[in-house]
């Protein structure tokens, strides 16, 4: 343990704290990954329970579809991390327009998605319906964790973008700049686990089979 | 430990912002690696498909967190504590296992 | 269970033992399985409230002492000292041998609970809401666990609702029965006699009165009760209702319980809710035999009005011959009960010996002795003539008991943990009390005080 | 309030609960905005003090009243789907929204920052929303009671496959949890980076409080587990609204699994009850024998011991419900690891007392009393660890006697020692030393008469979640609830006596009890901005030159 102590912080007001700052969202996102991690740990039980029921289930999934969108996550967390560089070099319509693009990203996503989950309740795969009752043990459970943790991801998809947004809208008004950019470097840390929670998923539904 | 490092040189003497050369690297690597994940799959390793794949995501999500997410920069603090929760997590699959393994 | 589960089940459980090599030693180290899984269990209690007590007392007394000797008026300079090597390693390896030896009589006492013996009787226990079914190897069902003293019984335990808890305090048993998951435990009665069952895992509403009993008997009677044809007495329909738990959650006297009530059912028109959102509606379904059928053995949507979806299709679990006498149970009652009560009934078509089965099967014997000791209401033995545990201690006759059977708390005048028996037939009462007088009478004994113990 | 007019002396600022500013345009006042919406940490302490106060008297009631139920076999008094329901509520109340939120959120919230010398926690915002999320969960939980098809029945547990398929407003509930866990999140992730980045120059990280560490290692378990409780309430919700099926036995789906996540969160979860009450104790020990606590290092490591060992533990909830015998080998033993540090910590206390200059003012007598029931809990749970006797007592009435001493002697008595210490601190004013110490006996001797014959009865196989259960339990229940009427008298004695001593007792001086760490030396009440530039990192056991005022 450190042996010199820590600088504090001005009495009067609440300066920002950099550093602070970016450790509770580290700490957050810590809370983010264990979030995932219960539905992880019920995917690993349950698929050494089941392995031909997931083998099949994965098959029916789309590799094309989820590799569009491993894509897409994965241009949209460059672009991310280069709004922080544009930001920080005070190239701000650059770096609005890379944070437009990733906005534009997560709504391609999305779109995506419920393309493909639309594509599965036209074959009756329904959560709670008669069609996933009569599935073959294990095969329901793999499609309700499926439902459950790219619903999931679907929604940190989600506030992920509205976050960006209101960033955008931040910067727009002068209260996130160059010098105070900690709020964008947040943001898109945020971005980042939506990227790294589906880097884990794209192989766990759609590949391993 | 290194967590209190002065809070001027902490962030400003740390480093600039990433070139957008190396970020597209960094890119480039991810793309690499997803198509590399994908023609895995195709061919069948046995039990190595689950290992192979897995290897791939988790040296993808290191590209992500090391580079994209900065970690790399960070403090050692910083790191610690990711790791702590990334070791907390595995701990806890691996001992749910000390049932599931053994009961089915 | 179909047989490659049953496979599956008996593999795992040989790589479980494999593996837990250190458990293995112990049993080894008993040739026979002569363990003793009881003495075992309550030898890791002593030790730990041994260990426990002792320690306890030190720190509380040292507590005390210190606030005593070093009260600040006669000690007002505090030492100043803040460790000490030898005092701090001290205190972190006792307790840590202590907690090993500790962790290591616990895990032998549960080898010992877990390590069924060869050649054990097995059983399968199937739990639901609100009751216990018990299938002895030749297929015969029963409500209690009837089982042979001295032999050891191996118990296959699942659920057919949610999960429930298979406890039997006098064994240490205890293991939870898992919807769609077979569990294991086993035990060995070494006295005659008659042991509580509960159910340990909180399942709903009646949680508290899913109890039952085992009964440990003599290898002969427990062959004799294997042999016996199902529902020596009474309506075979009816002692179907209890053995497939029906009356866990229907009542025959026409109080509304979980269930609506079957009394009066055959025949009447039931009203449904059929599910599914908007198109939710009603419908209405004559309850004939086939009505009945369908309402019984199918998994359906649609539910009683007013009533929770709780109930299970019966399809798996009972076949059209038992159908069709629980129907013709619903349909006809049990006639010859009907009459009975009133006109008497010639006593000579009741025996005392029907009795005793139907005090087994009702659960009269779970709380009541016929020995004489008391475990949860006063002994059969010797009952008759001797003061009651009532408010008014009336002396037990015939009038008593059927009134208590009606309604305990009525006639007692107290609230008592003993069911109402309202529905049993005359036949039946007049088995139960002939066999309840064969057991001999007091007359001029001291009243058996259990009861006023805790009033 | 004009500073001159507080007797205390010497003021240099206002308390904080009074106006803020200076009557001028930016003034504050002392309205309700000007709490609820406040960033203050003492303010914001003191909210959830007043919340958790109001839920905590809620839910004794509710067991209370339970008791009544239990006095006699039978159904009386309540019907079985109301006492079921209301076991629910007092578990679920007491858990989720008294003990785990109970010292972190409040005094760890008011003195945290000032242990460390900081003038408030690192989010000031996220503080107050935490505190909105809490009451959010709060009304949400109440409103379960009232609304859908009746009040939850499920247990504080909420096991599957029950939870699915009860008709009762569980979906309500588990919501409820969810956002309470993020509340505690939030708290959590707060005083983490605000010990790390707000200790005054020179408090180096021995020379923290015992109570900072202790909220140090909840921080950790609060970030780190909480999010298991999140993901398995959202999964309850999920399985009875979109039927996911995920724990369904008929489709394969495993019931237990349900089981380790609960108890994933729900094991840690209990060290984040006790550790802040540890720190609690760390605190008063020595303050009240004036003598350096013994084996400072030992007790902060085993903090972090406890907070690490005690995520590895879970199963142990587990040992009948059918998972691998391998299993209950490894979390047996891993159990019994866990109580090693908390064994070391009763003996550094002990030995912290062994020639100090002892002074038995009411903190002290509820501290040594949190040392007494928590070693009884805690040497009860070696019983449940051990897996040939848990097996035996699981599920009964040994197992509530077990949690009871923990919880309500343990943390229960941590909270009420901490209300007595920092008292004069936070509200100027001092009790009656008397009454509070006839209410701590009263509330000791309370405790033991209701939950020590529980032990017994649990030994003797009585099951808990039982409305009604066989006479031979009769004399240990009657017992036990009037055992529950003594503690009823305790504890209104206690808080009478506290609400007595806050409206009308005399001023309290700066340092009333002679403490060595920051709190004591400012001004009492506290006032709005604690230090004046940044304050000297004190030794926070060195008693030298520190005395008792007056
Ligand atoms: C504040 C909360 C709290 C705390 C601190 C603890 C502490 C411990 N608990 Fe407890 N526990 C609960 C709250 C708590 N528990 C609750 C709420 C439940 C029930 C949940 C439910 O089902 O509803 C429960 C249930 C529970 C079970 C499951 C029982 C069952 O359902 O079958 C077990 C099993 O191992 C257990 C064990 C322990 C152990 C070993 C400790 C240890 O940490 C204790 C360590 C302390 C000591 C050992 C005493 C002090 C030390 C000494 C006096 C020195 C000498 C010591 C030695 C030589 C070792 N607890
Ligand atoms: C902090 C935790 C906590 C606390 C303090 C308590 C306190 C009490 N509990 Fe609690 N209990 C739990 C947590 C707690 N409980 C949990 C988690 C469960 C498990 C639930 C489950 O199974 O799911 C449980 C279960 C439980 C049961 C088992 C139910 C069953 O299994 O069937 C019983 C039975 O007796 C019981 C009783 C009591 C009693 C009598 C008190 C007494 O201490 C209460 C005494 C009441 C008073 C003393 C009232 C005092 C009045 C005032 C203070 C008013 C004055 C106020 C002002 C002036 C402001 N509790
Ligand atoms: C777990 C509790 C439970 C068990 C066990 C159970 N039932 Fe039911 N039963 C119910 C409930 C609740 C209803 C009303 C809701 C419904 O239709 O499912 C019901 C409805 C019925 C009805 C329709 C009654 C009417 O008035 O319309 C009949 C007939 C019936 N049950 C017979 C049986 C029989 C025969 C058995 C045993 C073989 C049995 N039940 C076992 C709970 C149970
Ligand atoms: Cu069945 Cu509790
Ligand atoms: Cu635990």
């Amino acid at each position: 343990m450190a042996e010199h102590a820590a600088p504090n912080a001005p009495a009067s007001a609440h300066p920002k704290d950099y550093h602070a700052a970016k450790m509770g969202m580290w700490l957050f996102l810590f809370t983010e990954i264990l979030l995932f991690g219960g539905l992880f740990l019920l995917y690993a039980s349950y698929r050494h329970r089941f392995p031909e029921a997931f083998h099949a289930g994965g098959q029916t999934l789309d590799v094309f579809l989820g590799g569009l969108n491993t894509v897409v996550l994965i241009t949209s967390s460059l672009s991310v991390a280069m709004s922080i560089t544009a930001l920080r070099r005070g190239e701000l319509v650059r770096c609005l327009w890379l944070l437009g693009f990733t906005i534009a990203c997560a709504g391609g996503f999305m779109v995506n998605k419920t393309i493909e989950w639309l594509a599965k309740f036209h074959h009756g795969l329904i959560p709670g319906s008669e069609h996933m009752l009569a599935l073959p043990q294990g095969q329901g459970v793999f499609y309700g964790l499926y439902y459950a943790m790219t619903g999931l991801h679907g929604v940190h998809v989600i506030i992920g973008g509205s976050v960006l947004a209101w960033v955008m809208l931040l910067i727009r008004q002068g209260k996130v700049t160059a010098q105070d950019y900690v709020v964008l470097e947040n943001a898109g840390l945020y971005w980042h686990i939506v990227d790294l929670v589906w880097i884990y998923l794209f192989p766990l539904f759609y590949l391993i089979s | 430990m290194t967590d209190m490092t002065d809070t001027k040189n902490a962030h400003e003497a740390q480093h600039g912002p990433l070139s957008y050369r190396f970020l597209a690297l960094v890119w480039a690597g991810l793309m690499a690696l997803t198509a590399l994940t994908i023609a895995a799959a195709r061919v069948d390793l046995g039990f190595l498909n689950v290992a192979a794949a897995l290897g791939i995501a988790s040296a993808k999500a290191s590209l992500v967190i090391f580079f994209f997410m900065h970690l790399k920069y960070e403090n050692r603090l910083i790191k610690g504590m990711v790791l702590t929760a990334f070791v907390i997590l595995a701990i806890a699959i691996g001992l749910t296992f000390v049932d599931v393994g053994y009961r089915y | 269970m179909s047989a490659p589960e049953l496979a599956a089940n008996h593999t795992l459980a040989a790589a479980d033992q494999a593996i837990a090599t250190a458990g293995q030693a112990v049993a080894t180290a008993h040739p026979g399985n002569l363990v003793n899984a009881v003495a075992a269990v309550d030898n890791t209690f002593l030790l730990i409230f041994g260990i426990s007590a002792a320690l306890l007392l030190l720190i509380t007394a040292a507590m005390i002492y210190f606030v005593i000797r070093y009260d600040r008026k006669k000690h007002p300079v505090a030492a100043d000292f803040s460790s000490n090597l030898w005092a701090e390693v001290i205190w972190i390896v006792l307790p840590t041998l202590l907690v090993l030896g500790m962790f290591w009589s616990g895990w032998h006492s549960f080898r010992a609970l877990r390590d069924a013996p060869a050649g054990a009787l097995p059983i399968i226990v199937t739990a639901r809401m609100w009751s216990w079914d018990f299938e002895y190897p030749n297929g015969k069902h029963s409500g209690t666990l009837i089982v042979p003293v001295g032999k050891a019984v191996k118990l296959s335990l699942t659920s057919k609702d949610v999960i429930h808890g298979f406890f039997a305090p006098a064994f240490r048993l205890k293991i939870d029965t898992v919807p769609g998951m077979t569990s294991h435990g086993w035990f060995r009665a070494d006295k005659e006699g008659e042991y509580v069952i509960f159910c340990s895992v909180y399942c709903g509403l009646q949680h508290a009165r899913m109890t039952s009993a085992i009964k440990a008997v003599s290898q002969e009677a427990f062959e004799r009760f294997l042999a016996e044809k199902p529902a020596a007495a009474g309506h075979p329909g009816k002692a179907l209702l209890d053995a497939k738990g029906c009356l866990g959650c229907h009542s025959l006297d026409g109080t509304e319980s979980v269930g609506p009530t079957l009394k009066g059912v055959y025949g009447s028109t039931g009203v449904f809710v059929v599910p599914g959102g908007k198109d939710k509606h009603e419908k209405k379904l004559k309850l004939d035999e086939a009505g009945l059928k369908q309402v019984i053995m199918e998994q359906r949507p649609w539910r009683v009005k007013g009533f929770e979806p709780i109930m299970p299709g019966y399809a798996d679990q009972m076949t059209p011959e038992e159908l069709a006498q629980i129907i013709d149970y619903l349909k006809n009652g049990d006639e010859v009960g009907k009459t009975a009560g009133e006109t008497a009934t010639p006593a000579s078509t009741a025996t005392p010996e029907q009795g005793r089965d139907l005090a087994e099967a009702q659960g009269c014997l779970g709380c009541h002795t016929t020995d004489g000791s008391e475990i949860v209401g006063p002994s059969f033995k010797g009952l008759f003539g001797k003061p009651s545990t009532a408010k008014d201690k009336a002396v037990v006759d015939r009038a008593f008991v059927e009134a208590v059977l009606k309604d305990p708390a009525a006639r007692l005048g107290r609230p008592s943990s003993m069911p109402a028996f309202p529905d049993l037939t005359g036949i039946q009462r007049q088995q139960l009390l002939l066999f309840l007088e064969s057991l001999g009478s007091t007359h001029g004994k001291a009243p058996a005080m259990s009861h006023e113990a805790h009033q | 309030m004009d500073q001159t007019d507080h007797p205390a002396g010497g003021l240099t600022s206002r308390p904080f609960f009074g106006p803020q500013g200076s009557g001028g345009p930016g003034d504050k006042g002392t309205g309700l905005a000007s709490w609820i919406f406040s960033t203050d940490h003492k303010r914001i302490g003191l909210l959830y003090l007043g919340v958790i106060g109001l839920m905590f008297t809620t839910a004794l009631v509710l067991g209370l009243i339970l008791r009544l139920k239990l006095m006699t076999p039978g159904s009386t008094l309540l019907t079985p789907q109301q006492y079921n329901a209301m076991f629910t509520l007092h578990g679920v109340i007491m858990v989720f929204m008294v003990v785990i939120p109970s010292i972190p959120a409040s005094f760890g919230n008011i003195f945290l920052p000032l242990h460390i010398g900081a003038n408030d926690v690192s989010f000031p915002r996220l503080n107050n929303f935490s505190w909105w999320l809490y009451v959010t969960g709060m009304v949400l939980a109440i409103t379960s009671i009232f609304t859908g098809a009746g009040a939850p029945d499920t247990g504080w547990t909420f096991y599957v496959p029950f939870s699915e398929r009860t008709t009762t407003n569980v979906s309500l509930a588990v919501i409820a949890v969810f956002i309470l866990g993020f509340s505690s999140i939030l708290t959590g992730l707060n005083f983490i980076t605000t010990v790390h980045r707000l200790r005054t120059p020179g408090m180096t990280w021995r020379k923290l409080s015992l109570f900072v560490w202790s909220l140090y290692a909840t921080g950790w378990i609060q970030v780190l587990a909480t999010p298991i409780l999140g993901i398995t309430a959202l999964l309850i919700f999920a399985e009875r609204v979109l039927h996911l099926g995920l724990f369904d036995p008929g489709r394969g789906g495993d019931p237990l699994l349900y089981q380790h996540l609960f108890w994933i969160y729900s094991h840690p979860a209990v060290y984040i009850m006790i550790l802040p009450a540890m720190g609690v104790i760390s605190e008063i020990i020595p303050v009240f024998a004036r003598k350096p606590i013994f084996g400072y290092n030992m007790i902060a490591f085993s903090s972090l011991a406890i907070a690490f060992a005690g995520s590895l533990v879970w199963a142990h909830h587990m040992f009948t419900s059918g998972m691998s015998d391998t299993a209950v080998l490894i979390f047996s033993f891993l159990t019994f690891v866990v109580a090693i540090p908390s064994a070391i910590k009763v003996f550094n206390w002990l030995s912290t007392l062994y020639k100090g200059s002892i002074s038995l003012d009411p903190p002290l007598l509820y501290a040594l009393g949190f040392i007494f029931m928590f070693s009884i809990g805690g040497l009860t749970g070696l019983v449940l660890g051990a897996a040939g006797t848990d097996i035996h007592v699981h599920d009964t009435y040994f197992v509530v006697a077990h949690f009871h001493y923990v919880i309500f002697g343990g943390t229960g008595l941590g909270m009420f020692a901490a209300m007595h210490y920092w008292f004069p601190k936070v509200f100027g004013r001092m009790y009656d030393h008397g009454r509070a110490a006839w209410a701590f006996w009263l509330v000791l001797l309370g405790m033991n008469v209701l939950y020590f014959p529980m032990f017994i009865m649990g030994l003797q196989g009585m099951p808990r979640r039982y409305y009604d259960y066989l006479p031979q339990y009769g004399s240990m229940q009657m017992v036990s609830t009037w055992g529950s009427w003594l503690l009823a008298v305790g504890l209104a004695l206690m808080f009478w006596n506290l609400y007595r001593g806050c409206r009308y007792g005399p001023i309290a001086t700066r340092n009333p009890w002679g403490g060595a760490t920051l709190e004591w030396t400012l001004p009492t009440p506290l006032p709005h901005e604690a230090f004046e530039g940044d304050p000297k990192a004190p030794e926070p056991y060195d008693f030298k030159g520190i005395n008792p005022d007056g």
